[in-house]
């Protein structure tokens, strides 16, 4: 169960696979993400509510065919440039694009982790999403004939998600803000966690998550896998790393070059302050 | 006699602030929009109720966060739920006063595109896409647009419609079913641009003191329409700038 | 905001209501329940997914014209007398009713919640709630053409709820099993919310539930005020209580007795240990 | 030597604790079915997952809970959940090995009703109704009954199908899209009965010790077969007893 990540993101992810690693601004997985540029893996279709900074280095790195998304941007900073230049220019390889709104996602998802194969909305009425994507439809209400918003269940092959902490059994501990994580875990076939730290309790914290080890495949504790997002109670955003990230994704060769240093690093938690 | 002087922006900012009521809910947009509804809970609206789309509700950050989810908007909140039910019980429910959007592109109907300037299929430029903002725009019992102004950004017909203003004109909301008003004023750098009542065509209804109505038509892509009684913003006060500057590092 | 049980049952409840008092075995809001036959409601339309004794007593008073829920019985104990009495015998008024599963009950909340006309799941099929219940119907999914179980909305017209604490302001946090009782809350067009104390901060407590002051319209202390039920970290579930119910229940005489020091007591919470 | 003895109700018990493994997740009805499951898991299932209606997963209760939501339920839990979420996340998501149901009637093909004996718009005993039973007998991968015999209990056909069993027999789940195998077994204090696997009709399988087949047949209310290798439930344990007594206050 609690295994090294490069160990566990060999036995999860597949090349092809459909892989959602969420995180909404909080506890983002960045060193799962990594390793999965890393281990080259090829034509996954990438999966997220707001596709950040990791998004766009394995959208550049060229690991996706694919993106399934309703935001994807640098938050509070500006675009996603490697992310732009796949769409616009196909490089370094074409992608595909899904794209919805968060209300939908969230649904998708919801409808995923329920055994539904779809959910409801009030939503996209009126908007260009709907003819650009045959993923929205519509269905009536069969009590007051109503027409609402449908769209698809989400069942990613594998999810990842950071949180703070796991007992030795693969018991998962998150909070602050939790976003969609307990979702996309319940909705995925297979389900990677990485953490801040292993400990013996998981003693209640207000606002935690708790997801249950028999839902969980594999734990890697990764100290510092959230930066340069953040984890609570552990350290904070580091919102200069995110405005630095723009000059390199900006440009090829700036991005080529931080590429291959990722590559030739080891598989290491990123730094991070601890304890905050 | 206190001379103040003030960015275009900063002005932008004290009339969107002006906008909100004390005790209203607010669907808060990050960027200029959160800005500003800072500024308001800071000065005539301590009771704002703000909630962003990562769960907060009822937040009460010490300082501006960057993203829709940085630790303050958590550790300050009334109560933090999951993403899916701050779309679900909050937003789609209909509680919510009013939305603070920004946009890329906004149209003579208030329709807004966050999504793609050119073609979808092969786009001039891609921008970040939908996030909250279809549903915000909904939902909401009323919206604010705050965006700065320019004629790339104020155009005839936005080129990709994300989130649904006034649709092509009187009647299409109902008619699409969607709930709140919509877009009832437009902040910009220039001025204020509200929907007209009977054609809902966005009309300059007020300018910021200094700057002319042609001045705004210039910077608007399509034929705008100025107010017979337009209004000039009253001059942010010594109080609004500080708290302003306060929050953005300005001075 | 923070106002006497007696005056906030005047205010928010009306003959003819739909009144869902909910709790699922915890915090169930008795005291509430005891103030509405008290002040002698009539016609209203009972929601709840579990009624148990206070909506036996209800019921046996003559407060009810309907009964809209999914598990009607004395917890661990046996039938409702009250209850069966009504449907079999229309004693002391004839009792319509309206039946769903757990599953189906919990969805309308959540869809009342949500500003949804209808919910669906997968549920009901072959049973014979189906052939005697209007309200089950079935939609069609867009995507897979799969056949799933449609409920309407729930949205009482008064939700009653009881809750360990509000803050001055009327802010409500309540834990432990919280059941439905958010979905209800927000489903409804008025609350009310009973509370073990009113105090001025609501120090976060793991497992939490918060209900914003603006989703309250009502707030009033009534300590012991779920008892026989329980409410975690004030007191303990009286199971003997429940079990004396039993003979009570099932003597239209011993009920009647009953009422009538009922409806001669004034109107004080119930008796119930504290701090356990 | 030592002499054991016990009680009809202790061997059913027993029995149906047996039929539960380590590890596995049960879905708990309260009354028969919570002592069963408890006596599991406090013998050779440790690891026993056992959840509760009311939202309270992997709970460990110290006592044996009255209600499905008492105070122990939540105290001893992994995490307690909301119902929308133990109903819709957990049950219908398909997670769960086992439902553990009671019942007041149930037939030939182990569709029970839990809804009113008799007419249901004129009923002669109106009983509790639903609960959380449709849906733990569709989405269990299995479903173990645990009900006394008697011929009011089990009828040919009954009068009202609050829960599926088998429905009129083979295909008929598919049919209607229920995802598990259904009731897998029934276990009475007189024996066991298992759908034929061609036929899906309840068969008298097991009986425990000092049961006659013949005995069982009188207490069902329709004919009932008997396996040809019918089996003798093993006698419970000192270890097996000790806990039942413990747990039910018996001795």
């Amino acid at each position: 169960m609690i295994v090294p990540l490069d160990e566990a993101v060999r036995e999860l992810v597949h090349d092809g696979d459909t892989i959602a690693l969420e995180g909404f601004t909080h506890l983002i997985p960045v060193a799962a993400g990594h390793e999965i540029i890393r281990q080259g893996l090829r034509d996954l279709t990438l999966v997220r509510m707001t596709p950040d900074i990791v998004y766009d280095q394995l959208i550049g790195a060229g690991c996706a065919g694919k993106l399934v998304f309703s935001w994807g941007g640098n938050p509070g900073v500006g675009s996603l440039h490697r992310f732009r230049d796949a769409v616009t220019s196909s490089w370094p390889v074409p992608l595909e694009i899904e794209e919805h709104s968060h209300a939908g996602m969230a649904n998708r998802y919801v409808a995923g982790a329920s055994g539904l194969p779809f959910a409801i909305l009030r939503g996209y009425s009126g908007t260009d999403l709907v003819e650009n994507n045959p993923n929205i439809r519509t269905v009536t209400c069969p009590f007051t004939g109503q027409e609402l918003a449908a769209v698809p269940a989400l069942n990613p092959d594998v999810t990842v998600v950071h949180a703070q902490r796991a007992d030795r059994d693969g018991n998962v501990q998150l909070w602050g803000i939790t976003g969609i994580q307990k979702e996309a875990v319940l909705a995925a076939d297979r389900a990677l966690v990485t953490v801040e730290e292993v400990v013996d309790t998981l003693d209640p914290v207000p606002g935690q998550v708790i997801l249950p080890e028999r839902v969980v495949d594999r734990v890697s504790v990764a100290p510092g896998g959230a930066a340069p997002s953040y984890a609570h109670g552990y350290y904070e955003r580091d919102n200069e790393a995110y405005r630095a990230w723009d000059a390199v994704g900006r440009d090829r060769e700036a991005f080529t070059a931080w590429l291959e240093e990722l590559i030739a690093a080891p598989t290491t938690p990123e730094p991070a302050g601890r304890g905050l | 006699m206190t001379t103040v002087t003030w960015t275009s922006d900063e002005i932008m900012t004290v009339t969107a602030a002006r906008s909100l009521r004390d005790r209203m809910s607010c669907f808060v947009g990050i960027g200029l929009p959160s800005t500003a509804a800072n500024v308001a809970r800071r000065t005539h609206a301590p009771g704002l109720w703000m909630i962003y789309e990562s769960g907060t509700l009822g937040t009460v950050p010490g300082h501006l966060p960057l993203s829709i989810g940085d630790g303050i908007l958590a550790d300050t909140a009334d109560t933090v739920v999951s993403v899916p039910e701050v779309f679900n019980y909050w937003l789609q429910a209909g509680r919510i006063d009013v939305g603070f959007l920004g946009a890329a592109q906004i149209d003579r109907y208030a329709n807004i595109n966050t999504t793609v300037i050119g073609d979808y299929a092969d786009p001039e430029v891609r921008l970040p896409g939908a996030g909250g903002a279809p549903e915000i725009a909904a939902s909401c019992r009323e919206v604010t647009v705050i965006m700065r102004h320019s004629r790339r950004a104020f155009v005839d017909r936005v080129d990709f419609v994300t989130s649904v203003g006034h649709g092509s004109g009187p009647g299409d909301r109902e008619r699409l079913g969607l709930r709140g008003a919509g877009p009832m004023r437009v902040i910009t750098d220039l001025g204020v641009l509200e929907p007209d009542p009977l054609t809902r065509e966005l009309v300059l209804t007020g300018v910021h003191p200094g700057v002319e109505p042609d001045a705004v038509r210039e910077a608007t892509g399509w034929d705008l329409a100025v107010a017979g009684d337009l209004a000039v913003t009253p001059e942010p006060t010594d109080a609004e700038l500080s708290v302003v500057r306060s929050l953005t590092g300005g001075s």
